[in-house]
């Protein structure tokens, strides 16, 4: 038999307005294993909860009820108190006469009825409420960043500026992703590498944080503070202690092949870094067009180098390490408009680019030097074609979203092509302009002022002719055709998710929206978590995003992070789904709804009527269940139960209320 | 004394208007605060109504409304997060299917459409709640109780009485 | 058929003469005329009893799951033994390797008493097996009439036709006519639970009496649990000792599915995809 | 879809007239590689865009009529046509059938006869372009185009809209491209490839339908081709026909004149097979073709030569 104890809170005349309080207490003493029940002039108060202190040694309770305000206002409050007393802290149910009772009924006659049948369901439940505890999680206080673009990079510092090792997993052989590659940047034209490589050089030489380029994951295991991940790093064929990156070897090598740093418009080593200013600052050997690698006849670079740090026989290094959170920052990447776009000559009209490559040919250190020429003659266009929504809000041909940053610019090259040629018509074909952020809106003014043309409709058709590229079109505000003779045509792309979105992804258990972007967990609340717990998301990964965005949101994950890092364990959430392993047949149906990917299968062998017998059951993670119950639902036999909200609970209330 | 006792009472002499009893499985993250919402703007809304706190609408198993039903509730209504806003991403939608079908499946074997029904409540849409769970006492009471086995109603009826409660041995502790 | 009944009976023999299987679930004769029941094989000597004609009135799917732990099963599959099979190794009940299936296909079986087509026979959607080691004979060409879904659903539009009070009354009557022997339940493909939740008794789901209430709770949720997966095999309205149209209850489900969230048919792959157990953001609204 | 290369033949009314190359070219080349046209008997005019602009349904039931008529020759054959225009109205009635089982029996009702629009619909040049086909006709040259710079212009209906044709790219397609380098021909890389011929406009604004086949031929000449291919009867008959009033245009402007002769792309195979001018048709052209595939087949320039020498250096 349990011993019940009922506590009726008066809460001043709140409750005792319109709820005869008395009179529930005395209906609740007389209810089933209720010990005792009386009722207190504020429960919440320090001589409230006095009262019950004292009212369990004195009675013997062993569980307790409280008719008050809304669990959840007090339920942890109460819940602390019987942390201090001999009764587990879940031994409690709360009847909440408060906010649903005595605030929204006008009279005793209503609102006392009502307050016991709330009282009733409430002592129902409380039989049947078991002790829960917690568990603890140790926390692993390392955090592994995927992805060294500027959000990966702001997220690494300040992870590790907060104390905590880092570790950044690079896929290329720089740190610096996109952002390095952009001349300038929008509204304040402030030179893009300026800002961008000091943070590079920030992270090679901050203390906690290790960098892995030319790495990628392969495969995590676990859970919140406790991922097992293991990391391919490529052979850079190049022994990066001894290394000075003097760039000798880079000088003297014989391959030419197309950078991919300059997007094809200039021409990079086989031993080389992307760019001047790499982090690490030194060099790897793309084994792909090294002919030392391919056919053995070359070295020159060992030859050439004075500290003897070429190492043709490298090899691939695969290490696992333990990290307690993972931040995902895998960027973008510009969506391949050449096989979707036969009308812009699908990539076989030289002058015709994408704004990234725009970006290289007007950058000062970029193929050009700065000159904008066109790629096909290396002569200076006097006319140019900008095209807007090249891939974006086209959901015929390819994706149906705007990728939010092309507006802002396409006004960015417009500005700085007419500034850079003297005499040049820019003309810029848009559907809508969308310049929402500080300064955005004032910037496109005043690009509009430097003499861009904006017209209203999309470009149907380019067709080379003589040179020169006619592209048509339609102006939907004059309702005309349109045809621009242009000399070269830049092509705002859209953003779509890098290559391994799908495959990280589905690695990490978060999932990907119909585009493949990583979906956060919810989309106002909780913009840099995901649905598993320890694992953030920082930058274009998760949506098309400008760079202050990219920022903001990677400083955001990097303080969810340093939030987790503050605690030594985790207390794992006490009213989370169990499995009954007896019950359970192993049909998965749980496995698949979860959420969280909290429930796994796993074999157990056991002896059933006298035969040992192998079969699947479910498993619920503690560290992943966050307590909804879908899956409780979901399971036929009942294996699959919640604590704190148990089917029995449930099923006990709803009788108290028709049959007491 | 309980309300039940009363109301019963007074319906099956048909002296007074039948009072019927509702029960509301809220989720706590959305419907529920809205509900306490309703009670810090102190809306008023009729008494008949008892709600039943569960973390996620997808808590809800459709095998309590059939047993809430046929212990004599005479109306059941589910809610929870609007679609999309399920502080557990996804719960909202698995019932949803879950209480659609069923749903459709008490209707298709004779029960009144008003006895079970679902609305998605938000935490700020305390106006919505009030508005819900009176307009659902309205209909309710329109029918009339719930008799899901006349030959059992009279059994029932008996079975309320609080000095001689159905309760097993309780407590896992 | 006969042809049919002679390859069975030479690769029932051949497979446990082999060693491929240690058992093989067919047909035999039964005491009565025109009846047959369920035979389950361990020699190859036996191969002889296995019977195959318009009577084999029963599906073989569920009895798989008791034999399996000798080892390999041989188990006869018609289209409703195929999606049957499918559905267990969907729920993780059974594996692929665990069973060989001898692929039967069937035009339909007769009713022993009237020497009608059988009720369940008449809304066979699969005449051909779905999933087989090999096929026996050869398939079934008389393709399903593309008329089918207003036969299977012919009962529950007349039900919905009716009015609430007359449908209550109609299923107030096949509630109050249920024995609960559950039957229906024991030969389900697709009741697979180690414990049936009517057994639960103290999570209380289910009273023990039997009476309109209580009989009501339990076919109701007895469709609950099956109904985003029944194969349609129509076991359990044809073991119902009662007559009582279960399949009724399945098909509104079954129905309603489809319609709402295009579950399609159930037990034709063999991967868990469950339709209350996915959903779409965009699913059809009706409550807000 | 049968994978066979027997179909059933919908010639359309342009194939013993205007079209009369097209067709006697495109039955040589069947001939040579072995694909079989089963005529369909009792075949109508198809609508083409007149019926789309007059009714609907006339425009459904016209070409649904030819290929109810075909199913019930031999279910089994998928339907061929040489004709754009032709391929256009009877793969969109099929689609519009498949769409849905309602749209299927409106259109059975329509044409008051049973119609699974079970079999697909193909152009010639989807035809010769597979594989296979293009594997036939390798092994059926006995000569080559000897790198003549061909500007292939596919028009409006051969791939559009994309929905419906479910063929090749719909703003730069390639198979004709290909066709014409498989048998040694060069596809120069032009820009008028899908644009309008001005076909239709001829009857109601000749003026503007000059512009629209002007800019076809500026275009090409531009980008140096030596002939254009085309694989329909209506463009055909459009560049065709108007190149001499264009160039009387012209010549009063005072701009550069064309030369530049048109050829169905089954006749450019058909030559390298060894058809004889007369049996593919090129001797009924308006403008004069023969000389230019005369030089194609047989001289050789210098250059070429060259060309090909390097080939074989490589």
């Amino acid at each position: 038999m349990s011993r019940v104890g009922v506590f009726v809170c008066h809460c001043g005349s709140n409750i005792a307005g319109t709820v005869d309080v008395e009179h529930v207490a005395e209906e609740a003493a007389k209810l089933p294993n209720v010990a005792y029940a009386t009722t207190n002039k504020y429960m919440c108060s320090d001589p409230g909860q006095q009262a019950v202190r004292e009212a369990i040694i004195e009675h013997n309770l062993d569980r307790i009820v409280i008719a008050s305000c809304s669990p959840r206002m007090h339920e942890a409050t109460f819940r602390k108190m019987l942390a201090g007393t001999d009764i587990n802290p879940y031994m409690l149910e709360i009847a909440n006469v408060r906010e649903q009772c005595s605030w929204v009924h006008k009279d005793k006659d209503v609102g006392t009825p009502k307050a016991i049948d709330l009282v009733k369901m409430a002592v129902a439940k409380v039989n049947y409420d078991a002790p829960l505890t917690t568990t603890t999680i140790p926390v692993n206080k390392r955090a592994l960043i995927i992805g060294g673009g500027i959000a990966g990079m702001q997220a690494a510092l300040d992870i590790a500026d907060a104390g905590y090792p880092v570790t950044i997993v690079e896929k290329e052989s720089s740190l610096g992703g996109r952002m390095v590659m952009l001349d300038k940047t929008f509204p304040t034209m402030d030179c893009s590498a300026c800002i961008c490589t000091p943070k590079m050089t920030d992270v090679g030489a901050h203390p906690n944080i290790t960098i892995k380029t030319l790495a990628e994951v392969e495969s995590v295991g676990g859970y919140i503070g406790n991922f097992e991940v293991t990391v391919r790093e490529k052979a850079k064929y190049v022994d990066y202690d001894t290394c000075t990156g003097c760039s000798l070897c880079e000088t003297k090598c014989p391959s030419k092949v197309d950078s991919e740093f300059d997007q094809g418009l200039a021409k990079r080593r086989a031993i080389y870094r992307p760019f001047a200013q790499a982090v690490p600052a030194k060099p790897t050997i793309d084994a792909k067009n090294c002919r030392k690698l391919i056919d053995g006849k070359c070295g020159v670079c060992e030859k050439v180098c004075p500290v003897g740090s070429i190492k043709f026989d490298d090899e691939d290094k695969v290490t696992t390490e333990v990290y307690g959170a993972i931040i995902v920052a895998i960027g973008y990447q510009l969506i391949d408009w050449t096989k979707i776009y036969g009308e812009y000559g699908g990539g076989r009209f030289k002058d015709v680019i994408s704004g990234l490559q725009f970006e290289r040919l007007v950058n000062a250190s970029g193929p050009t030097e700065g000159h904008i020429l066109r790629p096909s003659d290396n002569t200076e266009p006097k006319t140019v074609v900008i095209v807007k929504c090249v891939g974006s809000r086209d959901p015929e041909k390819a994706k149906s979203y705007c990728s939010r940053a092309c507006c802002m610019y396409a006004a960015k090259h417009a500005h700085q092509y007419l500034d850079k040629v003297k005499d040049a018509r820019c003309y810029i074909f848009y559907m809508d302009i969308r310049t929402p952020g500080k300064g955005y809106d004032e910037f496109y003014m005043n690009t509009q002022h430097d003499g861009a043309r904006y017209i209203r409709g999309r470009v149907s058709k380019i067709i080379n002719q003589n040179g020169k590229l006619i592209c048509k079109g339609e102006d939907t505000l004059l309702g005309s055709q349109v045809t621009v003779e242009a000399d070269m045509v830049v092509l705002e792309t859209a953003m779509v998710p890098a290559d391994e979105a799908n495959q990280i992804g589905s690695m990490l258990g978060i999932t990907r929206d119909k585009d493949l972007w990583l979906s956060e967990a919810h989309p106002k609340l909780r913009p840099v978590e995901t649905n598993s717990g320890g694992i953030y998301l920082a930058g274009t990964c998760q949506g098309p995003k400008d760079i202050p965005d990219s920022v903001a949101q990677a400083s955001a994950a990097a303080m969810k992070v340093a939030i987790l890092f503050s605690k030594d364990e985790l207390e794992s959430n006490a009213m989370i789904a169990n499995s009954n392993k007896n019950l359970c047949n192993g049909c998965g149906a749980c496995v698949a709804i979860c959420p969280y990917g909290a429930i796994t299968l796993e074999e157990i062998t056991a002896r059933e009527n006298s035969v040992m017998v192998t079969r699947e059951i479910s498993k619920v993670n503690p560290g992943l269940c966050q307590g909804c119950g879908a899956c409780t639902v979901a399971c036929r036999p009942g294996a699959m139960d919640l604590r704190g909200f148990t089917d029995e609970q449930i099923m006990r209330e709803v009788a108290a209320l028709c049959q007491w | 004394m309980s309300v039940v006792n009363d109301t019963q009472a007074a319906a099956s002499t048909g002296t007074e208007t039948f009072e019927p009893k509702i029960l509301a499985f809220a989720c706590h993250w959305c419907t529920y605060s809205g509900a306490d919402l309703a009670g810090l703007n102190r809306m008023s809304y009729p008494a008949n109504v008892r709600v039943l706190r569960v973390p996620c609408s997808g808590r809800v198993n459709p095998q309590y409304i059939l047993t809430a039903l046929n212990k004599g509730v005479d109306g059941v209504l589910v809610c929870g997060c609007h679609p999309g806003d399920c502080h557990y991403v996804s719960g909202n939608y698995y019932a949803k299917r879950r209480l659609m079908a069923f749903r459709r499946m008490l209707q298709y074997t004779g029960l009144e459409p008003e006895r079970f029904q679902v609305r998605w409540i938000s935490g700020s849409e305390a106006g919505k709640f009030r508005d819900t769970v009176t307009s659902v006492v309205e209909q309710v009471r329109e029918l009339g109780p719930y008799k899901p086995d006349p030959a059992l109603a009279a059994l029932i009826d008996s079975s309320v009485d609080a000095s001689n409660p159905v309760l097993p041995e309780g407590g896992e502790a | 058929m006969t042809a049919i009944q002679e390859s069975i009976q030479k690769r029932a023999a051949e497979l446990l003469e082999s060693g491929e299987v240690t058992q093989v679930i067919a047909w035999t004769n039964g005491r009565f005329t025109n009846q047959t029941s369920p035979l389950f094989i361990q020699n190859a000597a036996d191969a002889g009893k296995i019977v195959f004609n318009e009577y084999c009135v029963n599906t073989l799917a569920k009895y798989v799951l008791n034999e399996k732990i000798a080892g390999k099963v041989g188990v006869c599959v018609r289209g409703c033994e195929a999606r049957g099979i499918n559905r267990m190794i969907a729920d993780n009940q059974l594996k692929r390797e665990e069973v060989y299936l001898l692929g039967i296909p069937c035009e339909g079986m007769k009713d022993r008493e009237t020497g009608e087509a059988l009720d369940k026979c008449l809304t066979c959607t699969h005449k051909n097996p779905v999933v087989y080691d090999e096929l026996l004979g050869a398939e079934v060409t008389d393709t399903v009439s593309e008329e089918i879904d207003k036969v299977r659903f012919a009962q529950i539009e007349a039900i919905e036709g009716m009015s609430r009070e007359e449908r209550l009354e109609y299923f107030n009557n096949v509630f109050n006519s249920c024995i609960r022997c559950y039957a229906c339940r024991e030969v389900c493909p697709v009741c697979t639970c180690r414990e049936c939740f009517v057994d639960q008794l103290r999570a209380g789901w289910q009273g023990k009496q039997n009476n309109l209430n209580e009989n009501r709770f339990y076919n109701l949720i007895r469709v609950f649990h099956i109904g985003d997966r029944c194969v349609e095999c129509g076991e359990c309205a044809r073991a119902c000792p009662m007559g009582l149209p279960l399949m009724e209850l399945n098909r509104k489900w079954i129905r309603d599915l489809d319609e709402l969230f295009a579950a399609g048919e159930e037990g034709l792959s063999d991967e868990l995809d469950n339709t209350l157990g996915r959903y779409k953001t965009d699913d059809i609204e009706e409550f807000m | 879809m049968s994978s066979t290369n027997r179909f059933a033949y919908f010639p359309g009314c342009s194939a013993d007239s205007t079209g009369i190359s097209f067709t006697k070219s495109a039955e040589f080349v069947c001939k040579r590689i072995g694909i079989e046209l089963v005529e369909i008997p009792d075949w109508c005019c198809c609508g083409t865009s007149a019926a789309l602009v007059t009714d609907k349904n006339l425009a459904v039931a016209l070409p649904a009529r030819s290929l109810a008529l075909a199913e019930k020759m031999d279910a089994d054959l998928d339907v061929a046509t040489g004709c754009a225009g032709c391929f256009n109205s009877l793969k969109s009635a099929r689609h519009f059938a498949k769409q849905s089982e309602d749209n299927r029996a409106y259109v059975e009702d329509l044409i008051d006869m049973p119609y699974s629009a079970s079999n697909d619909v193909f152009s010639f040049l989807e035809i010769m372009h597979r594989p296979e086909n293009q594997e036939l006709i390798k092994n059926n040259m006995v000569t080559t185009l000897h790198g003549l710079k061909v500007a292939s212009y596919y028009g409006c209906a051969l791939v559009r809209p994309s929905k419906v044709c479910e063929f090749d790219d719909t703003e730069d397609p390639r198979s004709m491209d290909e066709l014409i380098e498989l048998v040694g021909g060069e596809a120069i890389d032009w820009g008028y490839k899908v644009e309008c011929c001005g076909g239709s406009h001829n009857i109601s604004d000749p003026k503007a339908a000059k512009k629209l086949t002007e800019r076809i031929y500026e275009d090409a000449m531009i980008n140096g081709a030596e002939a254009i291919a085309v694989a329909c009867p209506l463009c055909f008959l459009n560049l065709d026909m108007r190149e001499k009033e264009l160039n009387a245009i012209r010549e009063a402007e005072g701009k550069s004149l064309f030369n530049i002769p048109t050829y169905y792309f089954t006749e450019l195979l058909g030559m390298t097979m060894g058809g004889s001018f007369k049996e593919l048709g090129i001797d009924k052209h308006f403008w004069p073709a023969e000389d230019i595939a005369k030089q194609a087949l047989s001289a050789r320039t210098q250059s070429d030569d060259t060309a090909e020498a390097k080939e074989v250096a490589k």
